[in-house]
């Protein structure tokens, strides 16, 4: 088994023939991903890297049996792009578009929920199990089938730090991206039991920054739900207060969202955190030294 | 985020029908004195900076008078202030109301949630930081169905209103709920919200606009914020820059990446002076422009650190090496350079051939750059131009 | 049901920015004349009966005009008209526009899916009825989402249209989506719904306002509608009373219990003619202006079906004694009783002092209502008065 | 087992201080129900036929363990009223108001639905199960246990035919009267599963009457999901088209909701369907008694 993609998963590309579709179709398929339709409205019937463009999502299902999309639609029309996701019967929608209004992703998040549909994101690199699929943007080279769980709030440092693995001679079982928004279809409290149940994941290691309690949320999911070891990382230690870094969502307002509360949850639910990334890897292989000797 | 002046926001309340002191925005004790004068603001007023910071009632920000001179002359020594490092531009003066109670209201973004959050307490006119947790009341808001009269009637009991004023709050409450959603605010709060005869009146406004909705609310989009000048140039052209109070500049893509990497930096001694963040770009033209940028913040050493993915190292390189012959002369930086991931080889192949070695090491490449940073003397190795 | 005549509903619509022709509605041949003459609705133009039904075109009731003078004969000879029965009082002058395409728009309710529905046809400018049922898009709307971008793509698909003809449409679907849902609408249709140019224009309305949230639309509380003078009455009172073709009165409480009655009625040979549901009530004066309303209808006889739940019996019997008193010789009528249910012993000690019978089997009332009807030379036992 | 309410059922009267609340409150009682609260804004600590009244239905809920509310409050409020419930944890409300906007109902509906919250009603009597509940208007005297399942949109008409069916010497499992507004909560199609895996239900009546799809719908659902018999009876023959008759969803509007369509509709689908509502107490024990053949 796997997280929430595995080889059945179908991927219909929403957005697929705008620069960042077309790119990253092509390197989805590379990973082995079943991209099996994309949609723009007015480009049906044309295809792009061997993959039949279709005018809905509607259609698209219909023709294809897509079950996850992977958007790329500009920021003001993403909701829409979502809901018409939702609507055709897509379970699992992957945002990569950046700067959508958090008004937009909370009616976004709330119909999903009650349809019974899944975000990743947005503004974030997506999901990939190396050797089952891959829905996102997350370079392939950083990836090698392996027994380490990966769940971040982070892109590039997190391609960093699942590289790291990768070269210390480890792999990943599943990782995903969450993204650094305000509102997150899929927070670490989401994810945790996930990786949890899942039987190929051995060792999680969880991706933190600054900003909001997502963190000290993950602690307490950790302490009531989570038995196998958790490795993390917190980054903006030395961001100062009231300043965005960077992710909407990372900035310390009024007090809340500080790097040493977020540290000190994770630390007292009795994951191990790491100063600095370059040491997860070593850690996360002391872990699963452990769980062999146990 | 789009911070928007008391008075401004006190104009989007009107709008929406929420009570507000009678008031004018100024820019000069003339027209402040002509404002007094011809009853546009009756007297005795209140004569306020409008400042994005807090506490301003401690730093002189605040004043009161009672004739059109009086009125003119706090104008004149408040528009002389620089408060919390922000110059006073506009003063906004409102008639002087009776107040026989005050509270506070806010309407935030709860983000554990996923719903907006009303908070409410019977203590007003203080920062909300400074109230007890438990005397403060929390209501999450469906956006779906949005704010419940039932729920409205929790905030009425906490202020233990009835009558007329619980009617006027129970309406108010409904307003401010309205300019939470239909401003794309991400914060609006009323501090204090006062009581003035039977009817409740937003004191006090602070809104704020997110960003990312900016598409649909042009009308803002000359507001001034607390940005430095060089962060809003960054801004316009879809670079996140932040600067902080050290000397050392990071390039990196992303904000996690970015921050980690500033965090490594501090861990080693160096002091982070700028955070840029190219995000994902395949435009050589965008990462040049990210360099010159960079230039204007003066940075003692910069440390540049790509993991390609959607920017690719050969975009980064190439944008890089132009900026290096744009650079003036007098705003050249030592340089350290670490680029990995999309394209990889390429990338480090055009530094080469501008004279920057790409470190593969995170911690080497951060000692390096302290160094470089402590001696400014001569440019080490990897350095732009 | 608040059905708004054409240029109510048009008034509407340009309160929401949905394009609709130039135009002025009038009372008199010489305020048509004027209109047109001093160029407020320029020429040539449409003159159109403002009438609830449908189906002008067929009946004289939409005519044109090329100038001032035959804008006024035109509306007299309209307001000369009745129409299906109703009395023509406006009528509504507009410019006449080039129509390259008509088109078919509505949203209502889906009572089964409970939610609105949207519904379009490339069929426009007749009856939605006649239009095969495989021509007819359906999306039903969530109202938690509203009408999103990707289903008004589908309308514009459908309709075949591009450019600015596609953006001016899916403009007009969220404008009126906008009407369907802050109007409180049960019906927004807008047909037809014309091509002109390159936009769209709506060139007839048909809203009508729910009745239940009359009290949210105060502006509509003048609305005539084409109930008929005593329905008026007993709306007014609070009393469900619908005028049917036939000389049987049938008083019940709760619908339906009041339509069972009146089917069985129907089926032993009676002929419905007045429906009247008491509803829930403990006002015996209520009942007593119900029977003196049911007197004006003039019916040949009165059936009174009462099963007492929220209504008790001894209620009924209050008010319909008082009513025998009150009810003017010439308006008297036979009457048949049947109550039962809660307080059945009190109502029927009740009507017994009053001289009237109260049966027990439902088949025997309805006959011995059907024969009163029949023979309305004396008034069997159980009459009023 | 019986349907929606039983002996466990815990009701909160909301709006219990009003007329209506207070007659309906002492009826629930003398029928044995539960009713363990009220409430009234501003009239807490107050008592109402020796029921508790609160503030707020969380109190309520809170001091007395409340499960499923009577909403008694006037039409402007209702929608207020049941979002209270729902976010008090309230699984069942039974809303007697008539007049609610269909707007106002379409956002409870569907609130309710995503929280898991069931409407009956509005505009409706309620529901009861002899012997055990009864949460609504429905006169206590009609009802006698027994095994006949009644579900109507009727208020009065189905006094008359549960009286019927007591009169006749059958007694009835669980009765609901569904209401006759165009926007209800339950439906014949949500309700016909309950009584067809309840137990205690032998023979299902269904009331229906003109206006809407509701019997052609529930006609589809006796075919699919049905396999007790059910005995039918539409009311409206002799309605023209275009006249509200009296419930705001009894209408034939455009040639649809007519009786003749939804008799049809329900005979095809193996219903009895009975011309006249007195009729009904035989068919039901004509198919009891096939029942004790089989």
């Amino acid at each position: 088994m796997s997280v929430l993609v595995d080889a059945d998963t179908r991927v219909v590309v929403q957005g697929i023939t705008g620069h960042q579709g077309t790119v990253h179709t092509r390197q989805m398929k590379l990973f082995g991903t079943r991209v099996v339709a994309g949609t723009t409205p007015g480009k049906g019937g044309t295809e792009v890297e061997g993959v039949p463009v279709y005018d809905s999502v509607r259609e698209a299902v219909g023709a294809t049996g897509a079950n996850a999309s992977c958007i790329f639609v500009p920021a003001p029309f993403a909701r829409d792009a979502y809901l018409e996701a939702v609507d055709a019967g897509i379970r699992t929608s992957v945002i990569v578009t950046e700067h959508i209004p958090f008004h937009d992703m909370l009616s976004m998040y709330h119909y999903g929920l009650s349809r019974g549909s899944r975000i990743i994101g947005p503004n974030c690199p997506g999901i990939a199990s190396p050797g089952k699929a891959k829905v996102g943007i997350i370079p392939n080279v950083v990836f090698r089938p392996g027994r380490v769980g990966v769940i971040s709030r982070s892109g590039t440092l997190t391609y960093e730090i699942v590289s790291g693995i990768k070269e210390h001679g480890l792999g990943q079982s599943t990782c995903v991206g969450l993204g650094g928004d305000p509102v997150i279809g899929t927070s670490f409290v989401d994810a945790l039991p996930w990786f949890e149940k899942d039987s190929d994941t051995d060792v999680i290691v969880l991706v933190g920054e600054i900003g909001g309690t997502a963190e000290e949320d993950a602690a307490q999911a950790i302490r009531s739900q989570v038995t196998k070891p958790v490795v993390a990382y917190v980054a903006g230690r030395s961001a100062p207060p009231g300043k965005r870094m960077g992710h909407a969502g990372a900035i310390i307002a009024r007090g809340k969202g500080t790097a040493e509360s977020k540290v000190a949850a994770l630390r007292a639910a009795g994951a191990t955190v790491a100063t600095f990334p370059y040491e997860i890897p070593e850690l996360v292989a002391t872990q699963l030294k452990a769980l062999e000797h146990r | 985020m789009v911070k928007l002046a008391e008075w401004m926001g006190k104009g989007i309340f009107r709008k929406h029908g929420i009570p507000t002191p009678v008031g004018v925005v100024v820019r000069s004790a003339e027209e402040a004195e002509a404002a007094t004068r011809t009853g546009r603001v009756p007297l005795p007023c209140v004569v306020k900076a409008q400042v994005l910071a807090g506490g301003r009632g401690k730093g002189g920000a605040v004043q009161f008078a009672n004739t059109p001179a009086e009125a003119a002359l706090a104008t004149r020594s408040i528009l002389a202030l620089e408060f919390k490092g922000e110059k006073v531009r506009e003063v906004l003066l409102e008639q002087k109301v009776s107040i026989l109670r005050e509270f506070y209201l806010s309407f935030a973004l709860d983000r554990s949630l996923r719903m907006p959050i009303l908070m409410a307490s019977a203590q007003g006119g203080v920062e909300v930081e400074s109230v007890p947790e438990e005397a403060i009341l929390r209501i999450p808001i469906h956006p779906f169905v949005g704010l419940a009269g039932y729920e409205r009637r929790q905030v009425i009991r906490l202020f233990g209103l009835s009558g007329p004023a619980a009617k006027s709050l129970d309406d108010l409450l409904d307003r401010a709920w309205g300019v939470f959603q239909s401003e794309d605010a991400e914060l609006v709060e009323i501090n204090p919200l006062g009581l003035v005869g039977s009817g409740v009146i937003a004191l006090d406004a602070k809104v704020v606009i997110e960003d990312d909705a900016a598409f649909r609310h042009p009308e803002y989009s000359e507001v001034r914020d607390d940005r430095t000048p060089l962060e809003e140039i960054a801004r316009e052209k879809g670079i996140a820059f932040v600067q902080l109070d050290g000397n050392i500049g990071v390039i990196a893509n992303g904000a996690g990446l970015t921050m980690a990497t500033l965090d490594v930096l501090a861990e080693f001694g160096g002091r982070p002076g700028v955070f840029l963040d190219l995000g994902g770009t395949d435009d050589p033209g965008k990462v040049t422009e990210a360099f010159l940028l960079m230039a204007k913040a003066m940075p003692r050493a910069v440390f540049l650190n790509i993991f390609g993915g959607v920017t690719r190292c050969d975009t980064v390189a190439t944008g890089l090496v132009e900026a290096m012959k744009q650079v003036p002369a007098s705003e050249r930086f030592p340089l350290v350079a670490r680029i990995r991931g999309n394209n990889e080889a390429e990338g480090v192949a055009i530094l080469k051939s501008a004279g920057v070695t790409s470190l593969s090491d995170l911690k080497e490449s951060v000692q390096a750059t302290v160094r470089a940073a402590e001696v400014p003397v001569e440019a080490p190795r990897g350095t732009v131009a």
